[in-house]
Parts: structure tokens; C-alpha cells; sequence
């Protein structure tokens, strides 16, 4: 089992966001998050990748931990593309980066400074980065943002690639990814509005009773 | 060679100071110049070879 | 950590001259002085040392809110985070990179600056090892307050604010080593105890600074 | 044919390297020659003794690194108003020259302040004034590397010129006003009283137009590199987008 | 251009206290410097009206790149030249923002460090009119290096060496005014001037910031 | 007519990216560009915002001007949702916001700080800006970019709504909008790759011969 998820409560600013999201994701499976817009899948992924701790439950997550990627790229205008992926590669000890050029079609791109790229572009070389890191669960906001048609079908692929390998991922996204094999969690009912009103309470001033 | 009497270490430094500060800034252009120039060079051949 | 040692050098180069800057303003800072005091030149000998370190103290401090907001903003802290790297090593490679890139120039710097100030020669030599002992210490302390304020956007200010009145047992003692050693004076025993704070601030602040990193990237 | 013609890069190259050599070696010859004439063949001054030689490098050089600047202040407004490259480039060019320039006569400067007034540095007008035009070098060329887009940190940096000259010029009364100072006024002046005496004057006067060449060939010599590596990085931005 | 300012009024009050920051920065400078110099009082109070101003001055340059930075990086700056308020007024409207946020209060609060400094009691009127008259400059010139170093990422540094050489002649009159004042001798003729290169700096500086805005807004 | 674009030729960063666009949008109508990551798209939209000089050509739009919105929300986190609004309803002088409010279903989030939205509800307060600028020509840059399903059906209605009061709009997208009558345009051939080379160069340092 690649990442499991047990009764967890997520907070974001110290809200309470979620709660009692229970999931198992195994190597080789892809888990698409849906849900609308401030439903809280951002929220769920952060807490995934270890960011925000969890408000209760748990994440067992494998040892060598998970790739995380955001709705921030993460990447350094003044340094080029190839200076970009490496200096990733080294953080996370990765061998090369021609693996992660290719999966992407960088190629072209390698010697541009990184503030001159596209918006797809500089989308594509933030996800190039997931392939260098090496790490077996990839949790993903939104990856496909201002990606194009190819592009898209290309992170299919690359997807593909790592689960094929035994990776897995979990990936918060609004429109189909042309993942064949993925299950779907839709995370609306483990929002605030679609839960029972409980007793206790996340925030210990909000316990019953006026002041 | 002038006698400088006492303020010889003041001429002459002076002097030092100009002719090392005026070689440095020859040196950097000379320097920068062809390095410009060789990849210039670079970039005309690779554009000639490619048309 | 070696790749993100550079990584931080090369952008501080590329991002319109890291070096440069830190040394200019400097410069800048020794020049202003004498307009704001007046031309005396008895009265700003008086000062010259304090000059020096207050110009150094906020060289820095301009040069401060550089370690982590760029990354904070980018996205890169999240996944720097997120790597195999821990957050201590992270702000010991940040407050080294700082250093190199402001405090170093600094140092070497300053002897030239001296002479604008009319400062003795035999203090030079004390001047040198204040800044080069104290100035490691302005850069961990300010990591420190760097992250402490890495949420908080354009914090400039608010970053000077927490960080100059940590800076001030860094800046009397070396401002002390600094004058004693112009006036002649033994100078040893304020050069050790700025030592001792450099020491214990290098010491300590990778782990407070990376307790307040966790704290913001929630 | 107008002028302007040579503000075209081809045009530009083939001129400056056909004038070159001879800007060179004019610079080379004078700059030796009246170094060499001053140094070993002119007596020693009755009240300054031999520390009058550092005129023949303090003068010429200063009055080159303000030159410098005027010369920037123009080529920068040809760039504003008619949009030359060339011109913009040599303003480039000119700044790391005139920077250097100046920095030498603050140094000899400073050095011969020590025998003559006691202390190296002086809270004068004129030097300080001339320690401000030295940090709007540093300045000018800083935010030159800053910015990436050539055409925009042509139009930037020839602002900050315009801008930078006013406040110059204001900075130079505001100075005055500030401390009535230490350093000789002209020497060179029309007023035959207040000259220094011919057998120093023309030394002088050879190196200072010696340097002036000297100033010319570089800036010449730098502002075809400049050109050079504008198309280079045309050429190098094509490649890339092809 | 009534909103644009009570927004960016509003932003500096909210982004971690606007008004206070300057005045504490302006604060903690006037209190380190005696630290730096030594704590003779004949010293200090000679070198007093130069501190405040220079200190005044420094409050001005660390604040000086939220000016147009913060709007520049969430993309209000295009969305604002391309909104029917002209750069010009645009750039006159920050600067003012500037000035009230930063300028205003140090005015206010010189008097209360003067006396930390032992300034004479008559030279409290002209360093108040002195400040009064050149911290608008100081806004007006300020906003010119903000509007150059728009598209340099944290150009902290960039922009106050490229802003300091402006400041000189401001700094000057500033400081002579205040410590003409303390002396006792005449500071009407300094007062003057400083005024004549306050009104330069406001008529000219807008239309020279938003040239600048244009070509990095390109 | 209330765009005219002929033969226009535009450029980023110095470098000549389109050239000889020419197209016409009328009252009423839409007009989506297409064309894969990194074709000049928003280079284009800058241009015809006015924010870009035009290399050559040239764009003639109503006099009231152009309303942009790019791949930057332009929000200020510290202020509300009602306060952005409104600011930029001051700005072009408009008399309120609630239109706006409505469009975008704005309303429970009025008094929440812009920074403590989620990333699809910044996307919604951002366009929400179009309706209180009362320009007639809208340029859009992605303007779906992580939208939920329901939100993209929102703005369309939106779009709608300004075509049928006479406005016009031109739109860069990588997926469907679901606008029914509007034009498309593909910018491929456009691009660089696809022109003829030229003798005559933008760049006047890249005529022929070298240096
Ligand atoms: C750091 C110290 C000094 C600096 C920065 C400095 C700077 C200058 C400058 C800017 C000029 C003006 C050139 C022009 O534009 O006409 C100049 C000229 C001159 N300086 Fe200095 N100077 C310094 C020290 C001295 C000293 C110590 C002496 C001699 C006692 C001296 C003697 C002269 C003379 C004779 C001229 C020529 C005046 C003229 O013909 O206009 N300078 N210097
Ligand atoms: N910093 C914050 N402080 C308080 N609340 C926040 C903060 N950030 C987000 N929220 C709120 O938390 C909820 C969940 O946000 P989250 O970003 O997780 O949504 P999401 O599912 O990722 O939405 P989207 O599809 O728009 O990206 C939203 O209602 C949002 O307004
Ligand atoms: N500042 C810049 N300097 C130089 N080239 C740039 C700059 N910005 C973008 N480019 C290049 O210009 C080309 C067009 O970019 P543009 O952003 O217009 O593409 P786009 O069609 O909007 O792509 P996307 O769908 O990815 O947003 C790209 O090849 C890009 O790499
Ligand atoms: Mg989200
Ligand atoms: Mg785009």
C-alpha cells in the first residue's frame, strides 16, 4: 500500500476544511480528486505532502515520501531551464535529468531562462521536476493548467510511465485527464456543509456555551 | 630617474595606481572583446551551416 | 546542500549583481553620513567607526528579505520542504550564501571606506577583524528574521524591525573593537566577546529559523 | 549623407575600425609622450616640490571622467529622441571607462592630498561631488546588468542619465553651500594670472589630450564589442525561437 | 485617483502596519547610533540633526520598494495601464501614498527622538520644518528608482543605490537646515532651497516614473 | 466594428514572435484564439491591450478601450472580495458592484481577505473585474484556469450576456467554452516557423553580413 488515509481532518488558516476523508491509493493506482472550486482538494493535497499537520487521523505515507506540486511552479526566472531541472535533480539526488527533458519535450527549450517561458511552458517544466525527484506518490494540484491538448495527453503519458513503474498519485484536477485505469474521490462530502454537527470541536474556543 | 625627494612614494604610487587601473580596464575590454568575438563567430557558422 | 549553496550564488549574481550591491550601498551609507553630520572632519573621525558598522549593519539588512521570500513566493519553499533536505541544513546553506554574497564583500571593503572617514591607519587592521568576526553573526540573526517573516508579503520593514534589536550586541561590540582600536586601546576582549555571539548565534539560529519556517509554510 | 548614417551598426563598425589604429596609437603616443615629458623633464614646483608630477595624471583624468558623463548625458538623449542603438550602446560603452577614470582621480587625488593638505580625503565640494558622480557611475552600469531586454535598459538607464545629470548639477551647489573647501580652482583657466606656469602647462596639456584619445579608443573600441554582443544575442534568441 | 490612494493607504495598514513600520525603523536607527558612536553626549548632540535626517532618509529607502513591487507582481500594474488613469497620475497618486505612510509620521515623531538626542530645544522648529519640507522630495524621488527597478525582482538594493546619489542635494540642505537650527544661526536661505528642489522633485517626477512604468510595462 | 487588427506584428522581450495577424471582431461577437503552449498567444493579447508597442501594424479599438485580464488574478490578498471590486469599479468609474457579484456568485464570499480563497474562487473574483470596467472589448488571457464545470458554464453565461449588450471579446483557451456562435482563430501560422524568411528584420542588428 503506496498511501493510506485514515478518518483525517485537514485545516487550512486554521478552519477546519475537512474531515473523516478515509482513502487507499496502492502502487500502480492513479486517485483523481474532484470536487468544486473551494472544496478543499488543495487543502487535502498539502496535508498529504506533509505541509499543513493534519487537525486528526492519519496519512501513512511510504518512507521515501511524496512528491508534491502545487499551483506555484517553483521555478527561477534567471536561471535557464537545464539549470532549473538540475539544481532539483541534485536536491533530491536524482542521476540526470534527461529522462525528465524528454517526457516533456524540453529539449528546446533547455538553454531559455525560465521568467521566459510560456505559461504552458514554464507548467511543463514544473512537472518535469516530478520525475526527478524519484519518489514513488506524486500529489498534484491541478497539474494540466494552461497545458495544451498534446501537453496534456504528454502528462498522461508521464503519469502512465510512473504508475507503470509502481508509483502512484493523486491528483486534484477540473477536467478529464485521460487516465485509463483512475479511480475517482469526489471530496464534497467530507466538507464542512455535508457534515453532522459534532460535539467536540477542532478550535478549543469554540466549545458550546456563550462567554 | 628624477629625484623625487620626499615625496617619491606618493608620485610614484599615484603613477602605479593609473598604470594598473588603466591595464585593468584595457585588459577587461580586450577580454570581453574576444570573447564577444569568438562566440559571435560561433553563432555566424552555426546559422550558416544550418541555411 | 552544495547545489543549493550555488544555486543561491548564482541567482544572487544574475538578479542584477548580488556583489556589487551589497558593497555599493555601503559605500553609499559611509558617503551620506558626512552630509547628514558635516564636513568636519574632527567630528566624523570621532565617528568613523560607528559609521562603518551601522553602514555594514544595514547592508545586510537591506539585502535580508532576498534569503526566503523569492522562494516563498516562486513556490520553492513548499518544495524545498518537501525534499530530502532538512529546514536546519536549508537555513544554514541560506545564512552562508547571505553571508558570502554581502557580509564577505563587506570586509574586504571596508579599509578603503576608512580612509573617507579619516579613520587612523593602526585601526584598520581592528576594523577588518570586527567586521569579519561580526558579520557572520548580522547574517544568522537575520536568517532568523527572515523567516520569521517569510509569510508576510514585501515585509522589508517589518523584517529590519525584528532583526535591529537583535543586531545591537553584535553592533556595540564591534563597534567597540572597532573604536578601541583606532584610539590605540586594548581591543581584545570585545573581539572576543563578538566572537562568543557570532559563535552562539551560528550555533543556534539554523534551528530557530527553521522552527519558524515550519511554522509559516503550514 | 547625414551624420546619422553612422548610427547604423554596419555603417559604425566599418568607420570605428578603420579609425581605430590610428585613435590608438595618437592615444598611445601622447599619453606617453606627455607622461614621460612630465615626469623626467620638468623641474620640481617651489612650494609643491616634485608632487606636482601627479597633475599629469590627476587633471587629465578627472576632466575625462566628468567628460564621460556629458558624453553619456548626449548619446543617451540621440537614443531617446532618434532611437540609434549605436548611440544607446556607446553610452554603454562610455560608463566602465568614465567609472575607471574617475576612480583614478579620486585615488591620485587622494594621494596627493596627503602631502599637500595633510590627510587623504576631504570633505571638499569638489572632491565630494566628484565621489557622487562616481556612485551614479556604479549606478548607471548596475542597473544596465539588471535588465534584460536591451531596448528597455537602453530607455531606463538613458531616463536615470537625464535625470541623474540634474541632480548632479544640483548636488554640485548644494555642496558648495555645504562647505566652502580646500581644492584649487582652475589652473588652466583663460586668465593668464591664475595659470600655472608654461613649463608644466604643456606637458599638461599634451597628456590631457592624450587621455582624451585614450577615452575615445576605448569607448570606440568597447562599443563595437557592445555591438557585437547585441547581435549575438539576437542571433542567439533567433536560434532559440526557431 | 481618490481610491487608488485610500486602497494603497488601506494596504499599508493592513500589510503589517504601514504607518508604525517607518516610524520604527526611524526609531531604532536614532537609538542604535549612539550604541555605534560611544556614548559621549558632546559628541552625539553635534552630530544629532544629521543622524534624524539620515535616519528619516533610510525610514524613506526601505519602504521604498513596495511602491509599485507588490502591484507589479499580482498583475494590478498591468491591469491599472490598461484602466483610463494616466501613469502620470498613477505615479503621483504612490507617491503621495508614500509620502503619508512614511513621510508624515517621521515629521511628526523627529521631535520626540530629538530629545533622545539632546538636540537644543530651538532647533526643534526648523529640524520639524526641515523634515516637513524634504521628506516629500524624498517620496517624489524615491518613486522615479521604484518605477526603474519594477521588473528587478527584490531590487532592494538596486534601487537605493540607484535613489541615494538623488537623495544627495535633499540630504544636504535637509541636514544644514536642521543643524543651522540647532546652532542658532540662520536656516532661512537652506529652507529655501530644500523647498525649491521639494517642488522640482514633485513636478517633474511623476512624468519621469511613468516613462519608466511604460518601458517595463512593455 | 469594434476591433480591427491588420497585419500586426508583435513581439516579447525583443524578439519578434507573430506577424501579419489580421482579423476583425464585431460588436456582438467572439472571437477564441487558438494554437498550442508557447505560440504567442498572450503575447498577442498584450498587444492588442495596448500594454506591448506592435512591432508593425496596427490594432484599431474603441476609443473607450480595452479590458485586459491575464494569467495574473491581480488580487490584493490583504483586501476583501467587495473591497478589490469595488477599488477597481472606482477605478473605471462604475457605479456599483453587484452585477458583478451576481455573475460570479460572489456574494458569501463578500468579506473574505482575496488571499484566503482558494484558487478557482481568485480565478472567479478576477473576471467578476471585467464587469465593473463597462469596457466593450474584452482580452482574455485562460480565463478558465481552474474553474470548476459549473464555474466555466458561469462565465460563459457571462461572455454571453456582454456579446447580446454589444461588447466584444477575444479569448486565448486550451479548452472548450461552450460559447456557441463564436468565431476561432488559429495562430499557428502566425508564428515564426511558419513565415517566410524575411530580408528585412525587426532587429536592426540582425541584417545580413556579419560584424
Ligand atoms: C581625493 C582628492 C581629489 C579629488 C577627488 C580631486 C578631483 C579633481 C577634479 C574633479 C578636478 C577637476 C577637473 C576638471 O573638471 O576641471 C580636479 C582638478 C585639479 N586638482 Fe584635484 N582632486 C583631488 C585632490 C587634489 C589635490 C590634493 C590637489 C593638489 C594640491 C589637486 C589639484 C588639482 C588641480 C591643480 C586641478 C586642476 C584644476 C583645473 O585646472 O581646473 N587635486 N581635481
Ligand atoms: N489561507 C486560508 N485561510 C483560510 N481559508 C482558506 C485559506 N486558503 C483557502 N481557504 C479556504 O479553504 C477552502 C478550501 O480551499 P482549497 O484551496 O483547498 O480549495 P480547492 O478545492 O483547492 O479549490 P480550487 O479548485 O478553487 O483550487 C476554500 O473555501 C477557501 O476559501
Ligand atoms: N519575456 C519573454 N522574453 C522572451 N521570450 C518570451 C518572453 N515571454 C514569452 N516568450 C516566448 O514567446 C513565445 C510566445 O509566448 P506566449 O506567452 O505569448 O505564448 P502563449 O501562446 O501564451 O503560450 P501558453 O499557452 O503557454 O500561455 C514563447 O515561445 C515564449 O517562450
Ligand atoms: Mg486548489
Ligand atoms: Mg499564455
Amino acid at each position: 500500500m503506496s498511501l493510506d488515509v485514515q478518518s483525517l481532518a485537514c485545516a487550512r488558516g486554521g478552519v477546519r476544511i475537512l474531515a473523516g476523508v478515509s482513502f487507499a491509493v496502492a502502487r500502480g493506482e492513479a486517485l483523481i480528486l474532484r470536487g468544486p472550486n473551494g472544496s478543499g482538494k488543495t487543502t487535502l493535497l498539502r496535508t498529504l505532502a506533509g505541509l499543513t499537520p493534519p487537525l486528526s487521523g492519519k496519512v501513512a505515507a511510504p518512507p521515501e515520501g511524496v512528491a508534491y506540486a502545487g499551483h506555484a511552479d517553483g521555478l527561477k526566472a534567471q536561471l535557464s531551464v537545464a539549470e532549473n531541472l538540475a539544481f532539483w535533480a541534485g536536491v533530491f539526488g536524482a542521476t540526470g535529468i534527461s529522462a525528465a527533458v524528454d517526457a516533456f519535450d524540453l529539449a528546446e527549450l533547455l538553454d531559455r531562462p525560465a521568467g521566459n517561458l510560456s505559461a504552458g511552458q514554464k507548467r511543463r517544466l514544473s512537472l518535469a521536476r516530478l520525475l526527478v525527484t524519484g519518489r514513488p506518490v506524486w500529489c498534484l494540484d491541478e497539474p494540466t493548467v494552461s497545458l495544451d491538448v498534446d501537453n496534456v495527453a504528454r502528462f498522461a503519458r508521464a503519469v502512465g510511465t510512473h504508475l507503470a513503474a509502481g508509483g502512484a498519485a493523486v491528483i486534484a484536477t477540473h477536467i478529464d485527464l485521460g487516465l485509463p485505469g483512475a479511480k475517482s474521490l469526489d471530496i464534497t462530502p467530507f466538507t464542512r456543509a455535508h457534515q453532522p454537527r459534532r460535539p467536540h470541536h477542532d478550535d478549543p474556543f469554540l466549545s458550546e456555551g456563550a462567554l | 630617474m628624477p629625484d623625487l625627494g620626499r615625496y617619491a612614494t606618493e608620485v610614484l604610487s599615484a603613477y602605479a595606481v593609473t598604470f594598473l587601473l588603466v591595464a585593468v580596464l584595457i585588459g577587461a575590454s580586450v577580454w570581453k572583446a574576444r570573447k564577444v568575438l569568438r562566440q559571435l563567430r560561433e553563432a555566424e557558422n552555426r546559422r550558416g551551416s544550418s541555411t | 546542500m552544495k547545489g543549493l549553496l550555488l544555486r543561491d550564488l548564482r541567482l544572487a549574481i544574475r538578479a542584477g549583481g548580488g556583489f556589487g550591491l551589497g558593497l555599493a550601498f555601503f559605500l553609499i551609507v559611509t558617503v551620506l553620513m558626512p552630509f547628514g553630520i558635516g564636513p568636519e572632519t574632527g567630528i566624523i573621525t570621532a565617528v568613523a567607526p560607528g559609521i562603518l558598522w551601522v553602514g555594514a549593519l544595514l547592508a545586510c539588512l537591506l539585502s535580508l528579505d532576498r534569503i526566503f521570500a523569492l522562494d516563498w513566493e516562486d513556490g520553492s519553499l513548499e518544495l524545498l520542504a518537501t525534499s530530502p533536505l532538512p529546514l536546519e541544513a536549508l537555513a544554514g546553506v541560506k545564512a552562508l550564501a547571505h553571508w558570502l554574497t554581502t557580509g564577505l564583500p563587506l570586509v574586504a571593503a571596508a579599509p578603503v571606506l576608512a580612509v573617507l572617514l579619516n579613520l587612523p591607519v593602526p585601526g584598520f587592521g581592528w576594523l577588518i577583524a570586527s567586521l569579519a568576526v561580526g558579520t557572520p553573526a548580522l547574517s544568522a540573526i537575520g536568517t532568523f528574521g527572515a523567516a520569521l517573516t517569510v509569510g508576510v508579503k514585501r515585509g522589508g520593514l517589518l523584517l529590519s524591525l525584528l532583526v535591529l534589536p537583535l543586531y545591537v550586541p553584535t553592533l556595540l561590540f564591534g563597534a567597540e573593537v572597532a573604536r578601541r582600536g583606532a584610539q590605540g586601546l586594548d581591543a581584545l576582549t570585545p573581539l572576543a566577546l563578538l566572537a562568543g555571539i557570532s559563535l552562539l548565534a551560528l550555533a543556534a539560529m539554523p534551528f530557530a529559523a527553521a522552527a519558524a519556517l515550519r511554522v509559516n509554510l503550514r | 549623407m547625414s551624420i546619422w548614417e553612422y548610427a547604423n551598426p554596419r555603417k559604425f563598425m566599418a568607420t570605428s575600425g578603420a579609425l581605430l589604429p590610428w585613435v590608438s596609437a595618437l592615444a598611445a603616443i601622447l599619453v606617453v609622450g606627455g607622461l614621460v615629458w612630465g615626469f623626467f623633464f620638468t623641474p620640481d614646483d617651489f612650494r609643491m616640490g616634485s608632487s606636482v608630477k601627479v597633475i599629469y595624471i590627476h587633471v587629465p583624468t578627472a576632466i575625462m571622467g566628468s567628460s564621460a558623463w556629458f558624453m553619456m548625458l548626449v548619446t543617451s538623449l540621440i537614443w531617446l529622441i532618434r532611437r540609434h542603438h549605436v548611440s544607446a550602446l556607446a553610452a554603454k560603452a562610455a560608463a566602465p571607462v568614465g567609472m575607471v577614470f574617475t576612480l583614478i582621480g579620486l585615488i591620485t587625488g587622494a594621494i596627493w592630498g596627503q602631502p599637500m593638505w595633510g590627510t587623504w580625503w576631504e570633505w571638499d565640494p569638489r572632491l565630494t561631488a566628484f565621489l557622487v558622480l562616481f556612485l551614479f557611475y556604479l549606478g548607471y552600469m548596475a542597473l544596465w546588468e539588471a535588465i534584460e531586454n536591451p531596448d528597455a535598459a537602453a530607455d531606463l538607464t538613458s531616463v536615470l542619465c537625464l535625470v541623474g545629470t540634474v541632480f548632479a548639477v544640483i548636488s554640485r551647489y548644494a555642496l558648495v553651500f555645504w562647505n566652502q573647501g580646500l581644492h584649487q580652482g582652475a589652473s588652466l583657466s583663460l586668465d593668464p594670472e591664475q595659470n600655472v606656469a608654461d613649463v608644466f602647462a604643456y606637458p599638461l596639456w599634451t597628456c590631457i589630450i592624450g587621455f582624451l584619445f585614450l577615452f575615445l579608443a576605448l569607448v570606440l573600441y568597447r562599443t563595437r564589442t557592445e555591438i557585437r554582443a547585441r547581435r549575438l544575442r539576437a542571433l542567439i534568441q533567433r536560434e532559440r525561437m526557431a
